[in-house]
């Protein structure tokens, strides 16, 4: 039953990544793109949590952990270059 | 385990962070350490040598792991050779970036100037690929540092270009390490030699490509054409002391397509047996041309150098490709003596800008500048060096080459380019000599140029550079004698992996 | 679909984009070209110790099955160098283009004789020089 | 003296906790290297925050979690709806202007985090004063209730928590 | 030993004239005297020996793998030689103290010439062909220095470097004849060599050898088309004239073939070849020489036609011509130098070599007109002059001499060439001595100090005695010669003023009447030669030179444009072509390894790269945009990489991408924002080709790979002995920090020096143009005035602490679970950069003031003394060592000196990341035109409002 | 299907949910008509997904494998404090490049600029401090 389950959350994210490729290809303004790489990161912690669950084992939690920190951070970095240029002031 | 081996790693490795902590405005400890370092590389080196002329090789497992599984370095006549060629290069070069200054030029020359050595070192010691790449990478950081040190566009730009172009090289030597980590399960050389000798044929066109794939990427670091593009305005661009350090670079490359020839395809690996060889020749013959020509079509010394330098890979690369102790033994003899006739050529042509003004180091006429009587002489014998002719190591190194192609395929390509090649270089220096000293007796006006620095010390690290290309003739007996050796070891198939994997072999 | 061949014909997508992009006339692009060469090798290294699903190199008694840790190793050293290296090229590239002013490496516009010219080093070295002095 | 050694007692609970969390282990080593690192890292990285705001943990603080995670529930079922159902043309989308009783930067980034939590709203700027949010509303039929609701439910709730 | 000594002697004595020529011109010219007497004398101390028959060797080894030894050996032909050599070299130095000017530099004269006759001597008593290769060159490059001793002249200049040219490509054309005749031979000694005559011409390489030998001799003598260097190389002193263009340098040629005649003539090559050869250029330069006005170019082209005719010489291969050959060295040394001297002494009293311009000497100069009388009348061959008899010896054999199976066509040559060789000697003495007195010379003559005639008088008196009495003279020492050139085959050959009248006697008339009736007839002769208008080979070789120097320019620059795409380019294909070479060159079959199903996700991932990757290719020139679609690739790679069972790399992936991101973006904002299109849709091809076969290549080299299992890995070990051996579970970690720590230890170099660089880049980026630009710098984007916002800076004030922590997590448990001290310092980097980011550089560095120089060199020394101190406790460097130590409270915790070592990973890691940040930062400050701020957040209300302007430095305190 | 616990169903439950919800989350951001309305969705619809995905997790472990992890609340903590930052982030971002006239819905037929602080400032990303208040210390 989890295995199903996983399995279908595993393809609700994979759906949910390939939209936010389209919209990352599409825009059409910057932050457009900003926002949808931001979304595909937090997609992408999804998607190691649910691997996780698949295969049983629990080593790639600190992989997810770091995505969500650096994820923050990227974004962090694209907006502040839009906003001012230099994105340590 | 002989500790003393780790010893040309560990001094720079301890001395440039020490310097970086404490000293860093500290130009004369840092002076002093520096050229207390380099002595002592010289030192150890000779000391290695004369181990290694034994004929033992010498096996430190870092970390105590034994070979395959660990680190190995490994001393042999072939790394001690090189160790001693680098040392000995070291120290005026160094000596000369202080007698110019250039060391207060910008920051960090010194701990750059250790840490180059130490990547050098540990390359020509190491017996494992990997290990070797990542050396690979010290020398090659700590190279673009010294490249670019001091500074201005003309310099950055031709940085960005040797930088970009040594990367696509780090990149090239991965896929090379991969391929054959992939096919042969082992990173350690000569164990790569014994896995390469046992490997199934269907194998062998992974295992070929890898190899090839290695080799190129050493053709580049050796500036063998069509890999060379980056050499010339790199090495025309930086400060003469590190583009007369830079002379030994080449030279890393040169080693490694032997080491790693001899080492994973050697004798021993069946139908894949000096299987670069006769990829490496034409390449080499290439080099010799195309450098040589460069050498007649300068404008500028230090440009003219800095083909010499290709032109003279190719030399060398020509012995090696052959792979048969004997002209292996020549491209040994050929090799340290082309790395101190580039340097002093590349330090002559400093003097020589440095004297000259806005004239500075153009093959063309400029009114009478200081000192101009010692550089001419210095020139002419630094010149009859980079040609080859007698009396200094370079005719002698020729003939060694010449006499040992003689016989081989493509012997006499080498003979035709080599011999035409030495008439090419002859006409160039003697065109180059001409305007730069004799025609400035009779040009008008003055150079505006400010006293040069250190004008005694300079003209005498020069001249010990010639110095020792003369001791290296004279001495030609001794060390052909233990070049001999060193090449009956390198063509051993037993010596070197027997000594490498014997603990290993033990325990299995 | 194998997952041997997604990677494989990954590694073939990122290297000719990495080429392609090294071949580019700016420093920008040539950067990205490098910084896709890297991805690639990465991954073609760690390939060289084959493709293993759920099974971390991560030692216990009763672990029988693990993926080849010596290329992950490798990898990681490969990672950390080409990050340095990158730094130090963007840098780099940064550093040339507010030295001559343009991030051309095409060798557009540049004559043989202007492609030595090395009047311009001699200015800035003097500068660096005369700086340094001033510290203690 | 107590200021400098715990500047934020609040975090050092918090590192405590994550420190735990981390080890995913209970033991008394793990706890006594916890206390050390709560106690450490603050110290170590208090320069970065200056300012001590003065938090009450207490019934509010854990009443307002509470009611921020339920709404944080609802909104994402009320956004799921509308990204499903709605069309574009009929979102009643708008922008709101919250004026700000709180003072504390760290009381107003908490109001403007829980408000891009919860329904229907995103907090886009501060007023160059920092007296007023400005949040886009997805899908409001009246602005102005929406602000009074912003300002009733969470700010009201916070101004007690930062006192 | 002694004859090592005599060749070594001059060139040791070359330090003499450079000291002693403080003490004066006249210690400095008896120094270099005694020098050269020296080793005269040690020479003819062993004359009775070698005359006897002897032969005098030394050998000493010196390069013996190769076979090029310090052999030495001493027979009749080199005794005669080296004492010409030697015994003219002692009169050039007396002549040379009186003609060198006061004003010109004697020491380096005198140690020119010492080194040039050292290379000679040793020339002629080399027993080993690449010692004698050895100094074969050196005369070639010693007589470029004296050549060009007159730095002023133009002529100097291009006469030396025309000179050095075509000898020194001759001496390189001889090494390659020399090593092919000692592949031959077997050996490189001469001893061994000249007793393989017949195998050496047996050999299938004897006609190459013979060739490029050739072009070595016929090169350094002179020879027709190598010849015209010689009359340039004339702009010399005199003195050097004299020496090296008449009496020593050129015959090293006619030597060599002397030396070499027993091994090489004989045959129909060698007959065509050399006699062919000189012949010719006796008679062309006999000709030439008539019409030349200036006396050195006369007695240039009389000497190119001389040593033409000894080439014939020896060319006929006979051994009575070889004699004749032997007997006219000699003789023509002596009274070639003789005029050498002459036309100096002319130069140097009436100004002028011109014989337009000269005539009526004889009143005026009586001694040198005698002495050019008796010199110039050998040297047209009249009784009872040595040059007479010589020629006679000539004729005799040329006469016997057929080519082309036609007998007449040698001699009538032959009768040419003395015909005219005997109307340029008289246009000498006659043009320069006699006839009408000219009005005014360019300076008054009178006769030369007895120092500089001397020289040339004892030349002629030994011209005349030979002529007188040759048989006594030198009947024992040409015997001697011809036995040692001929091995024997010569015999005893008297020689004699007289022979009788026979055809010789009759040509040597003819010869002697027709170049008196020649020279009445110079004008119109002259009026026809200069018509005739043949090309100056001079003129040809500077025009060739140029153009090859050119052409070499050209190439060079066209090759080497200065584009790095080319270059690139070519490195890229030179290495797919090295790879595809090499896989299609072996055997390849296809591995067996079952490969793994793709989940749906993993395609979806897929997608999501080449998505990715193609944006970044097509969208490039945006670069910003670029810059996040790149991001989504490394997303992408770390997915795969948790995927394929590799956290370590996962996580490594994860903080490096967004790192380089940062710095990227810092680099970005002050750089261009977008590339213009530049490539052609041609180059943009080029590009796509090659990016494709390389990427197909990268495809098909990992498909390959995947799909077979290959041996067993080393790794094996590293995972049996992670734990025992290492003491850490993730293999990984152990196998970065202990069993492959010398990698690591290397990488963190890397990664410092890397850190170093960008430091020594940035430091100096406000000086110079680069400050310039960065003063003028004007942000191309419209800019939001907020700098710091307050949200994300609260944000960051409760995220740096627990990034800390999770970095000291990720640190700690590195060696056992995936993490470990590069992830850790990445991590702890990234939670400052945040910091940064969010409030600003100036604020959060004033609360962060660390020296990164000391992190970064901290860093290295920690990881370095990990390993020194395992060597110190006496185990290899790197050595590890671990404990389970029990702790009060906190229980067993497991210390490893690799912990150690990833603390120094981790603070180079944190030490190069703040450093390249901080100077980049410090960059675009000065692009900035604001004041830095120094408030943490723009907005907050809780702050007081402005109570007014204060300085800076004033600073906000915590 | 035996044995199906109280967990399993819970666990398969959020794992549906969050599925979802990450989906929809995604789908909001590909469908709405603009940014300003493309944010809501991510921010909390697929921020909320995730964390029903670590929740699920947090479960799982202890309940089905017997091991206990709790780094799942860390990136749930991570995450829901990170989110608003980064929307806001972005949001700021977008009025920047956008201007004061930006609309909150451009399909909506209603032309509606960005509304007065109503306090006499401008809003932050607009209008900065006065450069004088910039070098006040605190
Ligand atoms: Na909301
Ligand atoms: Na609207």
């Amino acid at each position: 039953m989890i295995g199903i389950a996983v399995l279908f959350a595993i393809s609700c994210v994979g759906l949910a990544m390939t939209m936010n490729l389209w919209r990352l290809a599409r825009g059409p303004t910057t932050a457009d793109r900003i926002l949808a790489l931001d979304t595909l990161t937090i997609n992408a912690i999804a998607l190691i949590v649910l691997m996780q669950i698949q295969q049983g084992s629990a080593v790639y939690f600190e992989a997810a952990l770091l995505l969500a920190m650096v994820g923050f951070v990227g974004t962090v970095a694209y907006c502040k270059f839009l906003l001012r240029g230099d994105i340590v002031e | 385990m002989n500790p003393w081996l780790v010893a040309p790693i560990l001094i720079p490795a301890l001395l440039a962070p020490l310097m970086l902590l404490f000293l860093r405005h500290r130009l004369v400890i840092s002076r002093t350490l520096s050229v207390g370092a380099c002595l002592a590389m010289l030192a150890v080196g000779c000391g290695l040598m004369a181990q290694a002329a034994s004929g033992q090789i010498d096996v430190y497992a870092m970390g105590d792991w034994m070979a395959p599984f660990g680190i190995v370095l490994v001393l042999d006549r072939l790394s001690a050779l090189m160790l001693v060629t680098t040392a000995v290069l070291a120290l005026p070069v160094m000596a000369y970036a202080i007698a110019s200054g250039l060391d207060r030029k910008g920051w960090h020359f010194h701990p750059l100037f250790q840490f180059q050595l130490l990547g050098l070192n540990g390359a020509f010691l190491t017996g494992d690929l990997f290990n070797l790449f990542v050396f690979f990478e010290v020398l090659l950081i700590a190279s673009y540092g010294l490249m670019l040190h001091g500074g201005g566009a003309a310099r950055l730009k031709a940085g960005v270009q040797y930088v970009v172009v040594n990367l696509v090289g780090s990149t090239l030597f991965l896929v090379a390490v991969g391929l054959l980590y992939g096919a042969t399960g082992t990173l350690n050389m000569a164990h790569m030699g014994e896995r390469v000798a046992q490997a199934p044929a269907g194998d062998h066109a992974l295992i070929l490509a890898g190899g090839l794939l290695m080799v190129a990427v050493f053709g580049l670091k050796a500036a063998l054409v069509p890999l060379h593009f980056w050499l010339p305005r790199t090495y025309a661009s930086t400060s003469a002391p590190t583009a007369a350090l830079f002379a030994i670079m080449t030279k890393v490359g040169a080693y490694c397509i032997l080491r790693f020839t001899t080492t994973v395809f050697g004798e021993g690996a069946g139908e894949l047996a000096w299987a670069p060889g006769p990829w490496l020749l034409p390449a080499a013959l290439a080099t010799l041309l195309l450098g040589f020509i460069g050498v007649l079509g300068a404008r500028r010394l230090r440009k003219m150098a800095a083909y010499a330098v290709v032109g003279s890979m190719g030399t060398l690369l020509c012995a090696l490709a052959m792979f048969t102790p004997e002209s292996t033994a020549a491209a040994l003899y050929y090799l340290p003596h082309s790395t101190l006739s580039a340097a002093a050529l590349f330090l002559l042509a400093d003097m020589i800008a440095a004297r000259r003004g806005d004239y500075g180091d153009t093959l063309a006429p400029s009114p009478p500048f200081a000192q101009a009587g010692v550089l001419s002489g210095l020139f002419f014998l630094t010149a009859i060096a980079v040609v080859g002719l007698p009396p200094l190591s370079g005719f002698p190194g020729k003939l060694l080459i010449l006499d040992a192609v003689r016989g081989t395929t493509g012997g006499w390509w080498v003979w035709g380019f080599i011999l035409g090649t030495t008439v090419i270089s002859l006409l160039a220096f003697a065109r180059a000599g001409s305007a730069i000293f004799w025609k400035s007796v009779v040009t008008e006006g003055e150079v505006k140029a400010s006293a040069p620095v250190a004008p005694q010390a300079s003209a005498a690290i020069v001249a010990a550079l010639l110095a020792a290309l003369a001791a290296l003739t004279i001495a030609g007996g001794p060390v052909t004698g233990y070049l001999n050796a060193t090449a009956a070891q390198i063509y051993d198939v037993q010596a070197y992996p027997d000594a490498v994997l014997d603990e290993s072999r033990a325990a299995r | 679909m194998s997952i041997e061949f997604l990677v494989a014909s990954a590694v073939g997508v990122l290297s000719a984009a990495g080429i392609y992009l090294v071949l580019r006339a700016r420093t920008f692009p040539v950067v990205l070209g490098l910084a896709f060469m890297s991805y690639a090798i990465n991954v073609f290294l760690f390939s060289s110790g084959r493709l293993v699903v759920n099974e971390p190199p991560i030692y216990g008694q009763d672990v029988a099955a693990y993926s080849d840790p010596l290329p992950q190793a490798l990898v990681l050293t490969a990672i950390v160098i080409a990050f340095g290296m990158t730094a130090l090229v963007v840098v780099l590239a940064l550093r040339t283009f507010l030295e001559a002013g343009t991030d051309q490496v095409d060798g557009l516009g540049e004559t043989p004789a202007e492609l030595e010219t090395l009047a311009e080093t001699s200015a800035s070295e003097a500068q660096v020089r005369s700086d340094v002095e001033a510290r203690p | 003296m107590i200021k400098k050694l715990l500047p934020h007692p609040a975090l050092t609970v918090t590192l405590i906790l994550v420190w735990m969390l981390l080890a995913n282990r209970l033991t008394v080593g793990g706890l006594v290297l916890g206390v050390v690192i709560g106690v450490v890292v603050p110290i170590l990285t208090s320069p970065f925050w200056p300012d001590r705001p003065k938090v009450r943990f207490g019934p509010a603080t854990w009443g307002y979690l509470g009611l921020v995670l339920w709404d944080i529930v609802t909104a994402s079922f009320q956004i799921a709806m509308i990204v499903l159902f709605k069309k574009s043309e009929d979102l009643r989308s708008a922008w709101l202007v919250v004026p700000l009783d709180l003072r504390s930067p760290e009381a107003i980034t908490m109001l403007a985090g829980t408000i891009s939590m919860t329904p229907g709203t995103v907090s886009c700027d501060v007023s160059s004063c920092g007296r007023a949010l400005l949040v886009h509303a997805l899908d409001t039929p009246d602005p102005g209730a929406e602000v009074a609701r912003i300002k009733r439910r969470y700010e009201a709730r916070l101004k007690r928590i930062f006192a | 030993m002694t004859l090592a000594w005599i060749a070594l002697l001059p060139f040791l004595g070359a330090l003499a004239p450079a000291l002693t020529i403080r003490l004066g011109r006249n210690a400095c010219a008896l120094a270099t005297g005694l020098v050269t007497a020296t080793a005269l004398v040690l020479l003819l101390s062993l004359a009775p020996q070698v005359m006897a028959g002897e032969v005098v060797t030394t050998r000493i080894a010196w390069f013996p793998t190769l076979g090029l030894n310090l052999n030495f050996f001493l027979d009749a032909l080199g005794l005669m030689f080296a004492g010409m050599i030697l015994g003219i070299g002692l009169l050039v130095i007396i002549y040379a103290r009186f003609y060198l000017n006061k004003t010109d530099p004697m020491g380096r004269f005198f140690a020119f010439l010492l080194l040039f006759q050292g290379a000679m001597v040793g020339i002629v008593l080399s027993d080993n062909i690449l010692l004698l290769l050895i100094f074969w060159e050196l005369t070639s490059l010693s007589s470029f220095l004296l050549i060009g001793y007159w730095r002023h002249l133009p002529e100097g200049r291009q006469g030396a470097r025309m000179a050095l040219t075509i000898t020194g490509m001759g001496g390189l054309s001889l090494i390659g004849g020399l090593l092919i005749l000692g592949q031959i031979a077997g050996s490189y000694d001469l001893s061994v060599i000249l007793q393989s005559g017949e195998a050496i011409q047996a050999s299938p390489l004897y006609l190459p050898a013979l060739l490029l030998i050739l072009g070595g001799c016929f090169t350094k003598s002179a020879q027709f088309p190598f010849h015209f260097w010689l009359p340039h190389a004339m702009a010399a002193p005199t003195p050097v004239s004299a020496y090296l263009h008449s009496a020593t340098m050129v015959k090293a040629g006619v030597f060599l073939l002397a030396r070499l005649w027993p091994a090489l003539s004989g045959t129909e090559a060698w007959f065509y070849l050399v006699g062919g050869v000189g012949l010719f250029t006796m008679v062309f330069a006999a000709v030439v020489a008539l019409f030349k006005d200036d006396l050195k170019g006369l007695l240039a082209y009389s000497t190119i036609s001389h040593l033409g005719m000894l080439t014939f010489l020896f060319g006929l291969g006979t051994p009575a011509a070889a004699v004749a050959g032997v007997f006219h060295i000699i003789n023509h040394a002596t009274f070639k130098a003789a005029l050498f001297m002459n036309a100096g002494i002319v130069d140097h009293e009436a100004g002028t070599r011109d014989l337009r311009k000269l005539g009526g000497l004889y009143t005026l100069m009586p001694i040198a007109a005698t002495l050019a009388v008796l010199a110039g009348a050998a040297m047209a061959g009249i009784p009872p002059l040595n040059g007479f008899i010589s020629k006679e010896m000539m004729l005799e054999e040329a006469v016997q001499a057929s080519a082309f199976g036609l007998p007449w066509l040698i001699p009538v040559m032959v009768m040419v060439g003395i015909l005219f060789s005997a109307a340029y000697a008289f246009r000498y003495v006659v043009g320069v001595y006699f006839g009408p007195k000219r009005e005014s010379y360019p300076s008054k003559p009178h006769d030369a100090p007895f120092g500089m005639w001397a020289p040339s008088a004892l030349l002629v008196i030994l011209a005349v005695a030979i002529g007188l009495a040759p048989a006594l003279v030198a009947g024992p020492l040409v015997n001697a010669v011809a036995a040692a050139v001929t091995g024997g085959a010569a015999g005893e050959k008297h020689l004699a003023l007289w022979h009788g009248f026979n055809l010789p006697l009759a040509m040597s008339l003819g010869a002697v009447i027709g170049g008196a009736i020649l020279l009445s007839l110079h004008r119109p002769a002259a009026r026809i030669w200069t018509a005739l208008g043949l090309p100056d080979a001079k003129t040809l070789f500077d025009r060739t030179v140029a153009a090859g120097a050119g052409a070499a320019r050209k190439t060079t620059e066209l090759v080497h444009n200065g584009s790095l795409q080319r270059y690139l380019a070519m490195i890229l294909g030179a290495a797919i072509l090295a790879a595809a070479g090499g896989f299609l060159s072996a055997p390849h079959v296809e591995g067996l390894r079952p490969t793994l199903a793709a989940p749906g996700a993993a395609i979806v991932a897929w997608l999501l790269l080449m998505g990715g990757t193609a944006a970044v290719v097509l969208g490039h020139r945006q670069r910003y945009l670029a810059l996040i679609f790149i991001s989504v690739i490394g997303l992408v790679v770390s997915l795969g990489f948790v995927y394929l069972s590799a956290p370590d790399l996962a996580l490594t992936q994860i903080s490096v991408e967004v790192v380089t991101i940062l710095l990227l973006l810092l680099a970005l904002n002050l750089m261009p924002k977008t590339s213009p299109v530049e490539s052609s849709r041609a180059r943009r091809t080029r590009d796509g080709v090659l990016a494709s076969l390389g990427g197909l290549g990268m495809a098909g080299a990992t498909w390959a790979l995947l799909r077979r299992d290959g041996p067993p890995s080393i790794s094996e070990f590293h995972w049996a002995n992670s734990y025992s051996g290492g003491g850490g579970t993730n293999v990984v970690n152990v196998i970065l920090v202990d069993f492959r720590g010398f990698d690591t230890f290397g990488e963190i170099i890397v990664l410092g020096i890397a850190a170093l660089t960008i430091f020594a880049l940035l430091e100096t980026a406000d000086r110079g143009a680069s400050g310039q630009r960065l003063a003028n710098w004007m942000p191309d984007q419209r800019r939001s005035p907020e700098r710091h916002p307050m949200m994300l800076v609260v944000a960051t004030r409760l995220l740096l602490p627990l990034a800390s922590v999770v970095g000291l997590y990720i640190f700690l448990r590195g060696h056992n679970e995936p993490g470990g001290g590069f992830i850790a310092g990445l991590v702890v980097s990234i939670a400052l950069l945040m910091q940064y980011m969010a409030s600003g550089y100036a604020w959060s560095n004033r609360r962060l003031p660390t020296d990164h120089h000391a992190l970064i060199g901290f860093g290295v020394t920690v990881a370095a003394l990990t390993g020194v101190v395992a060597m110190m406790l006496g185990a290899p460097f790197l050595k590890s060592a671990y404990e389970y130590v029990s702790i009060p409270l906190i229980g067993d915790v497991g210390l490893s000196s690799a912990l150690a070592f990833d603390i120094g990973v981790a603070f180079t890691v944190v030490g190069a990341v703040m450093l390249a940040l901080h100077h980049l930062s410090g960059v675009a400050g000065r692009a900035e035109k604001l004041p830095p701020s120094d408030l943490p957040m723009d907005v907050d209300p809780s702050r007081a409002p402005a109570v007014g302007p204060t300085p800076p430095a004033g600073g906000a305190g915590a | 299907m035996m044995d199906v616990g109280p967990f399993e169903i819970l666990i398969s439950a959020l794992l549906v949910i969050g599925g979802v919800f990450a989906l929809v989350g995604s789908w909001g951001l590909a469908r709405m008509p603009s940014l300003m309305t493309r944010l809501h969705g991510p921010t909390k619809v697929t921020t909320l997904g995730v964390g029903s995905l670590l929740v699920a997790s947090m479960i799982f472990f202890p309940a089905i494998q017997g091991t206990y992890s709790a780094h799942e609340l860390l990136i749930t903590l991570f995450l829901f404090l990170t989110a608003p930052i980064s929307a806001n982030m972005i949001a700021k971002a977008h009025l920047h490049r956008q201007g004061r006239h930006i609309d909150p819905n451009p399909m909506d037929d209603i032309a509606e600029g960005l509304p007065d602080t109503g306090l006499g400032t401008g809003w932050a990303t607009f209008q900065g401090l006065d450069t004088d208040q910039l070098n006040i210390p605190r």
